[in-house]
């Protein structure tokens, strides 16, 4: 028999914390970029649905400019919420379907920072969109300009906090059958409130005149209690998830 | 008597609150015995599995 | 530690059975005793007259559904650290009458609304909260049902209650300052100074809901024990007894 | 290397199997067989840290491990029934990724010797879609090659290979058993390994 140390192996001890992280990080980030790249259309139609989605409201109500300036934060704000939760399901589903999810949790890199990695990619592909879209589509809504880059730094800082939030809930129902898009909905959106208030009060704030500085500070940290919480949230919901 | 009940004008809305959590709480009472008597009698009859913790098959060494 | 695991359910179940009982007897008669003091022996309030007798109920309802998330996650917790079963259980077990009690708030809240701010519905601070913190339930509820396997139901609504429970002050923070800026301080509907008496049936109308949610899901708890052992030597010995009582 | 004292699974409801004990040394390949749903999937998935046991202790080198536990992502490979290839992505591409994702740095020529190596030289730009199962089953044996492990989990190997393809495994597994690694596989296909290293179990 062999000696118990196999020497044809290179003894790999166990990675220390933070080292695989940046590895795992950027192996994610470029890796579904790529994917996402490789299915552009996809990608297409979730901008067009928020497109879509913002233009809905004004048909549902006289065109006034004084209406439509008071509601157009807030259209744009939960049109931005549907969007990201459109195109969580894409976060996992597919890689959980191939068995790529199964070798990510089982890889040597820190499962964390693969799905930070993947979130980013999501909020990539997504979340700026929807930011970058904002000054579009903000001229439907004849919000000034001022209030407009409030908007779209309000958006800039809460998307993030969407994709992350999101990716607990895309994992906890993975591979579920029953309504997977309606269950994720139900779980998620609760908790995306604080988000969608902050974010559509910033710009109310700022059309009034005053500085919408506390309105972004809070933002900013939810965004930090996100970054620090729902990577390991998301992973442990993965692990579960495949038991 | 009655004006016990008239709750000083505001009968509507007092008896509808009370009434409503009386409505539930009894509900729930009614949905955890039935649940519970389902659960024993799905017991009794069970062929899930031979013991919790010792059932299912072995691992054997095939030469 | 493995041995622990096999034996909480099976040991706890006849302890859940005596206990059960004697909660639900001291909360019907605390609630009685409740009912008569806000009912009958508590005088009117100097403004809002009878209206206000929905505090006996409303109060207690709000506080119990808060209390039951915070007691359910801590269950769900102490479930994905230590992998025993029965913690799950218990936090499957306390879902349903938590979100009961949310439910309760927000109606009596509605119809003590109405004769005071004269809307069924305010967008008030706490009841907006109120009605998410029912959407956190009834999402740990969906969840739990749209997951066949007992075990990563148990881990996966341990994580949602716990993200839950870290976001509903978060929430409450959030909806109380969007409701001062937008609606100015409305009018606290319990400030009225609480006579002594009134303080006294609140209290023992907390109670009694507290007894009554500590019976219901001892029972619950129980029926869950039940279903999921049902394979087990334990409910099988258990099941023939049952059947001669 | 990995020791297995009295596990058992549970499945839903049902407990699918217990008291199962056994060890698995340098050198050795345990096959184990058994009919469809008695467990062999569940088992091999606790073997790898991917899923909890119902009960019963994992040791790796003498040291009691949990499921994900970071010793058993760097020492096993698990390959399931699923080839983990993206459809999108070329040969050559999910190789490297999938080979970045276990820890390990290779050059582009290692990799398409990989390839070459296992009858996919031709196939390096097509998006794996294209690819039949057999060729699938391949990249994860390049993988095999470029990521070595001391224990190899492979869940049903030999399915959608061809002769050659059986061919190409088991010479891997036995040239992996010489440098003193261990195999566990799940199979109902007979593997001839050289007799003294194979050991095989069977759910009954």
């Amino acid at each position: 028999m062999v000696t118990d140390s196999s020497p044809a192996f290179p003894v790999k001890e166990a990675m220390a914390f933070g080292d695989g992280a940046f590895t795992a990080f950027a192996w994610a980030l470029r890796r579904d970029l790529r994917l996402a790249m490789r299915s552009r259309a996809e990608l297409g139609v979730q901008i067009l649905f928020y497109i879509i989605v913002v233009a809905l409201f004004p048909l549902s109500m006289a065109p006034d400019r004084e209406l439509l300036l008071l509601l157009g934060p807030g259209v744009l704000w939960v049109a931005a919420l549907l969007a990201s939760l459109l195109s969580l399901p894409r976060l996992f589903a597919s890689d959980y379907a191939d068995g790529t999810l199964e070798q990510m949790a089982l890889s040597p890199l820190p499962l964390p920072a693969l799905i930070l990695g993947k979130i980013s990619a999501h909020w990539l592909t997504t979340g700026l969109p929807v930011v970058l879209l904002a000054p579009l589509l903000s001229i439907q809504y004849s919000l000034e300009s001022e209030a407009v880059w409030v908007l779209m730094a309000g958006l800039l800082i809460g998307t993030p906090v969407l994709s992350l939030l999101g990716a607990i809930g895309a994992a906890l129902t993975l591979g579920l059958r029953s309504g997977g898009g309606s269950l994720l909905a139900l779980l998620i959106l609760p908790l995306y409130i604080p988000i969608l208030i902050f974010g559509a009060m910033a710009v109310d704030v700022a059309r009034s005149g005053a500085s919408a500085g506390a309105q972004f500070s809070l933002l900013a940290a939810g965004l930090l209690l996100a970054l620090a919480g729902a990577p390991f949230a998301t992973s442990a919901a993965v692990r579960i998830s495949l038991d | 008597m009655s004006e016990f009940f008239a709750m000083g004008g505001y009968a509507l809305f007092i008896w509808m609150a009370y009434g409503m959590v009386a409505l539930l709480i009894a509900l729930e009472i009614i949905a955890v015995r039935a649940r519970s008597k389902r659960a024993l009698h799905l017991a009794r009859h069970s062929d899930a599995g031979v013991d919790g913790n010792g059932g299912g098959a072995q691992l054997k060494e095939a030469e | 530690m493995g041995r622990f695991k096999y034996a909480a359910p099976a040991q706890f179940y006849p302890l859940a059975g005596k206990m059960a009982p004697w909660f639900a007897a001291a909360a019907a008669i605390l609630a009685v005793i409740g009912l008569v003091i806000g009912l009958y022996l508590a005088p009117i309030d100097v403004t809002q007259k009878d209206s206000y007798r929905i505090i006996f109920i409303h109060v207690p309802a709000a506080w119990m559904s808060m209390f039951l998330y915070v007691v359910m996650a801590f269950w769900g917790a102490l479930a994905l650290a230590m992998n025993t079963r029965l913690s799950a259980m218990m936090a499957q077990s306390i879902a349903p009458t938590g979100a009961l009690m949310t439910a309760l708030a927000l109606w009596t809240g509605a119809f003590w609304g109405k004769p005071t701010w004269g809307t069924y519905w305010a967008w008030d601070a706490r009841m907006t909260t109120e009605l998410i913190l029912l959407f956190l339930y009834l999402g740990i509820i969906a969840l739990r049902n749209a997951i066949d396997d007992p075990r990563r139901a148990d881990k996966a609504c341990g994580v949602l209650a716990l993200v839950g429970v870290v976001n509903v002050p978060i929430i409450y923070m959030s909806v109380k300052w969007w409701n001062t800026l937008h609606q100015g301080a409305t009018i606290k509907a319990g400030n009225a100074s609480i006579a002594a008496i009134m303080l006294a049936g609140m209290l023992v109308m907390v109670f009694a809901f507290w007894f009554y949610s500590i019976a219901v899901t001892l029972v619950r708890l129980r029926t869950i024990m039940l279903e999921r052992e049902a394979g087990t030597a334990w409910v099988a010995r258990l099941a023939e007894t049952e059947k001669e009582r | 290397m990995l020791e297995i004292q009295n596990l058992a699974a549970r499945r839903g409801y049902v407990t699918l199997f217990s008291q199962v004990s056994f060890k698995v040394e340098p050198g050795e390949a345990l096959v184990i067989t058994g009919a469809n749903g008695t467990g062999k999937t569940t088992l091999l998935r606790i073997l790898a840290g991917l899923s909890h046991p119902l009960s019963g202790k994992i040791l790796w080198q003498g040291k009691e491990v949990r499921a994900f536990d970071p010793v058993l992502r760097n020492n096993i490979t698990f390959i399931g029934h699923a080839a983990s290839l993206k459809d999108e992505l070329t040969a050559e591409e999910n190789l490297t990724l999938l080979v970045k994702l276990a820890g390990e740095e290779v050059t582009m020529d290692a990799l398409r010797e990989a390839l070459r190596e296992v009858a996919l030289g031709a196939r390096l730009t097509v998006p794996a879609r294209v690819l039949s199962q057999g060729q699938r089953r391949r990249i994860g044996l390049a993988r095999l090659k470029l990521a070595p492990r001391p224990l190899w989990i492979l869940d049903e190997p030999v399915t959608a290979l061809d002769p050659a393809g059986i061919a190409l495994l088991t010479g891997m597994m036995a040239a992996h058993l010489a440098k003193g690694g261990a195999v566990i596989a799940a199979t109902h296909q007979a593997l001839d390994l050289p007799k003294g290293a194979m050991r095989q179990m069977s759910f009954q």
